[in-house]
């Protein structure tokens, strides 16, 4: 057990001692180590299947909508990007701020699973960062992989290690926030023709199952009901067939998220078929930035999104590719 | 089952010779729900419109089609046709075949096809119409004017006059507002007090007009025809209904140094007060921040000397709450503070003025009793110098972007009433361009140019110094092509105006839009220029843009017209088609709020059952439809697509978009 | 039994190609799905699982049933039904060629579901012996041989090339559209099978116990209180029922075209919230019911309706892609273990 | 040599009630012709305009789609088309990194006095999608069976 | 370079829209060269929106702009007449040819309270 999981679980166990915090979310472990799922902890007891480790990226962000709901405060832990998700549900009005106690932990890059599989790293019995390197025991003896292969892509394009809501943190080590381009596909995608740019969103999307996971799992689509799943908003749909998804599915969602999505990652970390759907969000991303000025979704938990604000010099959207082709 | 009557209008040969009407009437009999169809000459005509009702009762349409001219045109006309024998007005589509297709085709063939596409679309949207109904909503039949100057007051008694009750809620002691400080008024050159005091008088003694002076409106709620405003009666430390008005505690206040505000600072006051002489209400009170009893506890001397009785220096704040039926608002402006611009010397010369102060300087009630004397040292200047446009026409971040408007005018005054009544007086005027639009205007400041041989100086002045206890005015003469200076006894900036900073907040309260100079946004700019877009609220005077005293009065009748016009009326119709949400898919996340121009969206906590015998508070989005104005910006940012708009939803929209594709 | 060299293997395929067409998993934008053998197909034999199951063969994603035409007043019904030619999989697993017959055990029972009856024909399945079983894997709970499957053609894939036994007069006649073939040496067979059942036996999920789930114990499973535990983190998503290769729930949905209306099945997912949604809603208003639902199904539902199968084939495949880790082998042991 | 183009492109146009529709009006009165396979749909405000519409005109088998409203300043619901300028911004925007050609789509601000405007818009318009050709990366396929 | 690229040229250094201006003369009026001046600061700008590119060449007004940029605080509509001048200084300097200070020549010759905009205006001046 790392020094941090072990900290991360004392304070687990004090706050639901405290009394006033019914219930803590967190990560509970699985089969191995890299198969936590979220849960809920209740009692101290409970704790004993607490885990915290490179595995647990998932965003716990999301559950709080329901949660929040329950009985008594709820505490949550969250990783510095998870806040922003965090803090733009309160700022829609999803979840209560006051119900939840929000413990910021440290984190520095979480592991794709099918990224450590795909080198053939299997049997894991524990990992650890050394450096710009991961360092694995398995079974089979130690595997060393270098951060840039088994990392989540949201994790090579690290959002920085503030939380930007937190009651208080949980951070041994201040790793220093690295700076990356998280818009360089963006970018690269742009300056290809419009040829190009079909048959690269074509072949990706052509991949996908039409599983929901990505808006599912999304923090940003929670609508109660979707519209894809409502017979009334007349685009309701539930196969994939010929060629829908990139014509409808992929485009209103990350419209509907556009000016609301912290890029948080999840989408891309979730698709089954890893297509790079976080490349959809960021488009919107950069072009709210470079049209309407620099904009963080769940930075601030109050305020106007980019979408339901405007200016009278706006940029008219027969121009707007001069400026969004990145040329 | 739709049961759809469709009706081929020929428009005589407007839309008959290009469009093969009778084909149209054919074909369409043919589509699903379609249980009638028929083409006539004109169907807008009385004979048309009886083909159209006696169809809808002999075969029980349920909704009808009607392809002919433009809807803006006679939509409203087939809609009142159906309304009559029983139909919903709302279940009536128009086809516009003369506009879109007759008028702009050549080809009968081609237009004949567009005819049926366009048809065939309408009869997709009726199949998804549903019935709507007007709602109405009642009408409380008082008005509310917010600010006491002469919008302000213009619009109460014209609304006064049409026998509505009337609240004035101004935030100074007096009404009377900025027209109370000026000295006359171009371009008749009378005197200012001399037409404005009348009207303050008859304010205060029309019995339907309530002065709420000294009062702040703290918050609103409802909407047009509803308004609930609560309002702030600040502390006055004087009982208004015992106050008589004798002056007596004035003569005996120790504290005497405080500024008067009324004068521009050019004068001190005592702390307990009435503004000016003819103040309304004349009624005394107490400047909190200069009263020794109120700051120290000890005094109490104007308490002592009142006959009456008055003064009480536990008094508090006090609200009151109302409802009306509209709101007129007319907050004014102020002159920019000038610190920006200290190229003019005016914070280190006492001598450099503004147009307002100098309207006090020259006026009989003013500190100098009317004799224009220099502040600094009070002689009589022999020199003057205008400098116009000061932050105005400024797009350098300093002044405003916007013309001000007044000072054209009110400068060529300044300069031709001192040069009447001192003749010996050297007056220069440094001006950019001369605006003078409106009705005996541009005579006028021709008159001083031509008649008082004031010097207009076309350029502008690039600093003010003191030299030897004269201000030197450098600046250029574009048409001489040189650069001048002036030595000047006085110089008087035309300061720019800009709206009364207190209209930011109430226009938050009324969720009435402003624009970035935070001028109030009109409806419309040319054809609803009083009115806000906030349904119900009005806006008299500079609050909406700048402008002088016969433009403002206008204004405000204007509002009162409007005000007396809504106030008529003991129901109001509100709009069917207007947004609502459905709050089983709602998620309360406020994004449509967010947009709405009118404030027509309002969040509640409401409890629903899920499975199980359970319940759970969710917060869900509520539309008032009497304040919805349809236009549908929440419907689209509504992620859930729980905001839907009537008369044009999203299915109805996207049945048509089917029915075009269909081709 | 015949050896396919290994620089040959792809002239088999196109031998094969050229008389029908051939299926085989292949890669696309980074991931390995099945897909059409065509000139200049990345063909991966290597990768275990394909993202997507086998079963898109005979049930595919989405598929039209019926066409109705519009024609005024008038509409027409228009029977999309046709003979399909014969076709070839290459590659399936036997995990997924198990799936085939639980599959069967539906869709082909009375009413006999002629959409996928006609697939079923016209399908000539080559299947795969697995050479390296994943951590994942958990066949042999279920009585699977990944070292020996069985379909019309049973191939192996060693260092030297490609072995290929016939199992059927299909599979002989397919067999015989290549004649550049070599006979395989059996033993190199047998040793690469053994390796493979070695490996098998200590993966961690080989030795699931199933013993509890058994129709004398539905009830007491269905009241289980495990289920909230294990269901907590259930996004609702349907990624378990998509790469699953047994699920065989489906929608019917319409959709608009210029003409008229076509109506077609797609894929549902008992994990949605709106499945079997009814006049007034889901009968299983939570997740947890929802999630219940599905491993209800698979290990107590299904076996009690069809002789004991289960409806799991132990692929793995949603193990390693369910979102937050919730999976099948976490049920098992959560409540077979009560056995002990 | 020129290659003769006979495709007819399908164009769908939302126009917002009180400017644009109003142009289109002025269009018609004025005898200003446009192509016919333009059709109008009647919004009260370009605001109104969900982005789904427009994909689903595209997924319907439309070949452009333009949505007209009036000046921005001039919105008779005051704010309406500053919203739509932004959404169809960054729609638009998008569509073009999904690879769809970026002349298939366009925004206009027509007065109710623009009847010419409104005219020589769509003969624009018209003319660059008839040069781009049939709309087949937007399309469901289903949709035009046979 | 052809007497429009000069003319863009020049719009393109001064980073001034000569559009904006109103004809108010606040720059004249400020100006502490004015008088030396035979080309005033507002005509600098009204020629370069007229495009009367000799005048601005000819302008021996070039040399007498102290650089003080009072013009350029000062202005209301946020045009810089002192930018185009500069503008007009470096486009004259340029068409003489390369005769400047070399790097090497600078560092005895700096006096160090000179203000830093003093010192490169100064060189652009006199270093013909």
């Amino acid at each position: 057990m790392s020094e941090l999981e072990k900290r991360i679980i004392e304070k687990a166990a004090t706050l639901l001692a405290g009394g006033e915090i019914k219930r803590v979310v967190g990560w509970k472990k699985g089969e191995f180590i890299h198969d936590p799922s979220p849960a809920t902890f209740e009692t101290e007891e409970s704790l004993k299947d607490f885990i915290y480790n490179d595995f647990c990226g998932a965003n716990l962000s999301k559950y709080l909508i329901d949660i929040f709901k329950r009985e008594g405060k709820t505490a949550v832990f969250l990783k510095p990007c998870d806040s922003y998700s965090f803090n733009q549900l309160v700022k829609e009005h999803r979840i209560k701020r006051e119900n939840v106690y929000v413990v910021g932990i440290e984190c520095h890059g979480k592991l794709a699973n099918y990224k450590v599989e795909e080198k053939g790293i299997t049997g894991i019995t524990s990992e650890a960062h050394e450096g710009e390197n991961v360092v694995f025991d398995t079974l089979y003896g130690k595997v060393t992989a270098s951060r840039e292969e088994v990392l989540l892509d949201r994790c090579l394009t690290c959002k920085g290690k503030k939380h930007v809501v937190a009651d208080e943190t949980v951070i041994i080590n201040d790793y220093e926030d690295k700076v990356s381009d998280r818009f360089a596909m963006v970018r690269e995608l742009e300056a290809m023709t419009a040829e190009e740019r079909f048959a690269f969103w074509q072949g990706q999307l052509s991949k996908c199952i039409r599983c929901n996971a990505c808006r599912n799992v999304c923090p940003a689509c929670s609508c109660l009901k979707c519209v894809f799943d409502n017979p009334q908003s007349g685009i309701a749909a539930k196969a994939n067939d010929d060629t829908f998804e990139e014509q409808l599915f992929h485009v209103i969602r990350a419209f509907h998220v556009s000016g609301r999505c912290t890029d948080c990652g999840e989408c891309s970390r979730v698709c089954p078929q890893h297509i790079p759907l976080h490349l959809l969000n960021r488009k919107f991303i950069k072009d709210i930035d470079s049209l309407y000025g620099e904009y963080q979704a769940g930075e601030e938990a109050e305020g106007k999104t980019p979408l339901t604000s405007y200016t009278e010099s706006d940029t008219e959207p027969n121009n707007v590719f001069t400026v969004t082709e990145g040329k | 089952m739709q049961k759809i009557g469709v009706f081929i209008c020929w428009c005589g040969s407007n839309i008959a010779a290009t469009v093969d009407v009778v084909r149209v009437a054919e074909e369409i009999k043919r589509e699903p729900g379609v249980v009638y169809s028929a083409d006539y000459q004109y169907m807008c005509s009385e004979n048309g419109q009886q083909l159209i009702k006696n169809a809808i009762k002999e075969y029980g349409l349920t909704g009808i089609v009607i392809g002919s001219c433009s809807p803006r045109m006679h939509e409203a006309t087939f809609r009142k046709a159906a309304e009559s024998v029983g139909l919903n007005p709302y279940m009536v589509e128009v086809a516009n075949l003369r506009e879109q297709v007759s008028w702009i085709h050549k080809d009968k063939e081609e237009a004949t096809e567009k005819a049926l596409i366009l048809v065939r679309t309408a009869i997709a949207k009726v199949r998804l119409n549903a019935p709507l109904k007007e709602g109405e909503s009642p009408v409380v039949k008082r008005a509310l004017v917010i600010g006491g100057g002469i919008a302000g007051i213009q619009a109460a008694l014209d609304i006064a006059e049409a026998g509505y009750p009337v609240d004035i809620v101004e935030k100074n002691a007096t009404i009377g507002g900025r027209m109370a400080q000026l000295d006359k008024t171009f371009p008749t050159l009378d005197c200012s007090a001399c037409i404005l005091t009348p009207k303050m008088v008859d304010c205060a003694q029309n019995e339907k007009i309530d002065i709420l002076s000294y009062s702040e409106i703290e918050e609103v709620k409802g909407y047009v025809g509803n308004f609930s405003v609560k309002i702030r009666k600040k502390a006055r430390y004087v009982d208004e209904t015992k106050c008589t008005g004798c002056k007596i505690c004035m003569t005996k206040c120790p504290s005497k140094k405080g500024l008067d505000e009324f004068n521009m600072n050019l004068k001190t006051r005592t702390a307990i007060h009435i503004p000016f002489a003819q103040a309304i209400p004349n009624v005394a009170v107490i400047d909190p921040e200069q009263c020794l009893k109120l700051k120290t506890g000890k005094c109490g001397i104007c308490q002592k000397f009142c006959g009456a009785g008055a003064i009480d220096y536990t008094m508090k704040d006090s609200f009151i709450e109302r409802q009306y039926g509209a709101i007129v608002v007319a907050t004014g402006f102020k002159p920019i503070d000038l610190t920006a611009f200290n190229e003019y010397g005016y914070a280190d010369n006492k001598d450099v003025v503004t147009s307002l102060e100098l309207e006090r300087l020259m006026n009989a009630a003013g500190p100098t009793n009317g004799v224009l004397l220099r502040p600094s040292d009070m002689t009589h200047p022999k020199v003057i110098t205008f400098i116009q446009c000061v932050g105005s026409r400024d797009v350098s971040g300093c002044g405003k972007p916007y013309c001000s408007k007044i000072c054209c005018m009110y400068t060529a005054k300044h300069a031709m009433l001192i040069r009447e009544k001192y003749p010996d007086t050297e007056v220069h005027v440094f001006y950019i361009d001369v605006r003078t639009p409106g009705k005996n205007y541009d005579e006028f400041y021709r008159r001083a140019v031509e008649q008082y041989n004031v010097d207009y100086i076309k350029g502008m002045v690039g600093k003010v110094y003191n030299e030897n206890g004269k201000l030197m005015v450098q600046g250029s003469d574009l048409l001489n092509n040189e650069q001048i200076v002036i030595p000047s006894d006085l110089v008087v900036l035309a300061t720019a105006i800009e709206p009364e900073p207190s209209v930011r907040k109430i226009a938050t309260l009324l969720t009435a839009s402003i624009d970035t100079n935070n001028f109030l946004n009109e409806s419309h700019p040319k054809l609803r220029p009083v009115e806000s877009p906030t349904a119900g609220v009005y806006l008299a005077g500079v609050c909406q843009g700048p402008k002088d005293i016969p433009e403002t009065v206008s204004q405000a009748s204007a509002c009162a017209a409007k005000v007396i016009g809504l106030l008529a009326k003991d129901k109001l119709k509100t709009n069917p088609c207007v947004a609502s949400s459905n709050e089983m898919m709602c998620n309360g996340c406020s994004q449509c709020a967010n947009v709405c121009a009118y404030g027509a969206i309002t969040y509640v906590d409401k409890e629903f059952r899920l499975g199980g015998g359970k319940t759970e508070i969710r917060r869900v989005a509520s539309v008032n439809p009497a304040v919805c104005q349809g236009c549908g910006a929440c419907t689209v940012t509504c992620p859930s697509g729980a905001m839907d708009l009537s008369g044009f939803s999203s299915k109805q929209i996207m049945s048509e978009v089917e029915a075009i594709c269909k081709k | 039994m015949i050896k396919i060299n290994k620089n040959d293997i792809n002239a088999f395929f196109a031998a094969v190609a050229e008389k029908m067409p051939l299926y085989l998993p292949v890669k696309k934008a980074g991931e390995t799905n099945y897909g059409m053998y065509a000139e200049g197909a990345e063909v991966d034999l290597t990768t275990l699982k394909t993202v997507k199951s086998a079963k898109d063969f005979f049930f595919p994603q989405s598929e039209t049933m019926m066409k109705f035409r519009k024609e005024g007043k008038n509409i027409d019904i228009i029977d999309v039904r046709e003979d399909k030619e014969p076709f070839v999989i290459f590659g399936v697993r036997a995990c997924d060629y198990k799936a085939f017959s639980v599959l069967d055990n539906v869709f082909l029972q009375e009413p006999v579901d002629t959409f996928y009856k006609a697939r079923r024909d016209a399908a000539i399945i080559c299947t795969l012996a697995c050479g390296r079983p994943e951590e994942s894997c958990f066949c042999k709970v279920f009585g699977i041989d990944a070292a020996d499957p069985q379909g019309d053609v049973t191939c192996f894939l060693t260092e030297n090339g490609l072995m290929l036994r016939a199992n059927t007069e299909k599979g002989e006649a397919l067999l015989s559209l290549y004649n550049n073939s070599e006979k395989a040496d059996e033993k190199e067979v047998k040793a690469a099978q053994d390796k493979t059942r070695e490996i098998i036996k200590k993966l961690p999920f080989s030795n699931l116990d199933l013993s509890r789930f058994t129709e004398e114990n539905l009830k007491e499973l269905f009241a289980a209180e495990e289920w909230k535990e294990l269901s907590e983190a259930c996004l609702g998503c349907g990624t378990c029922t998509f790469v699953c290769p047994t699920c065989q729930c489906f929608d019917i949905r319409e959709f608009k075209t210029r003409q008229g209306v076509i109506r077609y099945r797609c894929w549902d997912s008992c994990m949605y919230s709106d499945f079997t949604q009814m006049a007034a809603a889901n009968p299983r208003t939570t997740q947890l019911q929802r999630f219940r639902q599905r491993f209800m199904h698979k290990l107590i539902y299904y076996p009690s309706q069809y002789g004991g199968t289960y409806s799991c084939v132990g692929c793995g495949r949603c193990v390693n892609k369910c979102p937050q880790h919730l999976n099948i082998v976490k049920v098992i042991k959560k409540l077979g273990g009560k056995n002990d | 040599m020129q290659e003769v183009n006979n495709f007819t492109p399908n164009i769908v146009a939302f126009c917002c009630n009180w400017c644009s529709y109003a142009g289109a009006d002025l269009a018609g009165s004025s005898r200003l012709s446009y192509p016919a396979n333009v059709k109008i749909i009647r919004v009260p405000c370009s605001c109104r305009v969900n982005p789904m519409f427009v994909l689903k005109a595209f997924q319907q088998g439309a070949d452009g789609v333009i949505l007209c409203g009036c000046h921005p300043g001039d919105c008779h619901y005051v704010t309406g088309n500053y919203y739509t300028r932004r959404r169809m911004s960054l729609l638009f925007s998008f569509l073009n990194y999904m690879g769809i050609e970026k002349e298939r789509t366009r925004v206009e601000w027509v007065s109710a006095a623009e009847g010419a405007k409104f005219s020589e818009v769509m003969n624009d318009f018209v003319a660059k999608v008839t040069a781009l050709g049939e709309n087949k990366r937007l399309q469901d396929l289903r949709v035009k069976e046979e | 370079m052809t007497r429009q690229d000069t003319l863009e040229n020049i719009v393109r250094i001064s980073g001034t829209d000569a559009k904006k201006c109103m004809k108010c003369g606040k720059c004249d009026g400020r100006c502490p060269a004015y008088n030396d001046m035979d080309v005033k600061p507002h005509q600098f700008v009204n020629y370069v929106a007229e495009g009367k590119l000799e005048k601005l060449l000819a302008s021996h007004a070039i040399w007498n702009c102290l650089s003080c940029m009072a013009c350029v605080e000062r202005c209301p509509r946020g045009v810089a007449p002192q930018g185009v001048i500069e503008a007009v200084r470096d486009t004259v300097i340029r068409m003489q040819g390369n005769n400047g200070i070399k790097a090497e020549e600078i560092p005895p010759i700096v006096d160090e309270m000179i203000p830093q905009q003093l010192l490169v205006s100064a060189y652009r001046k006199y270093n013909k």
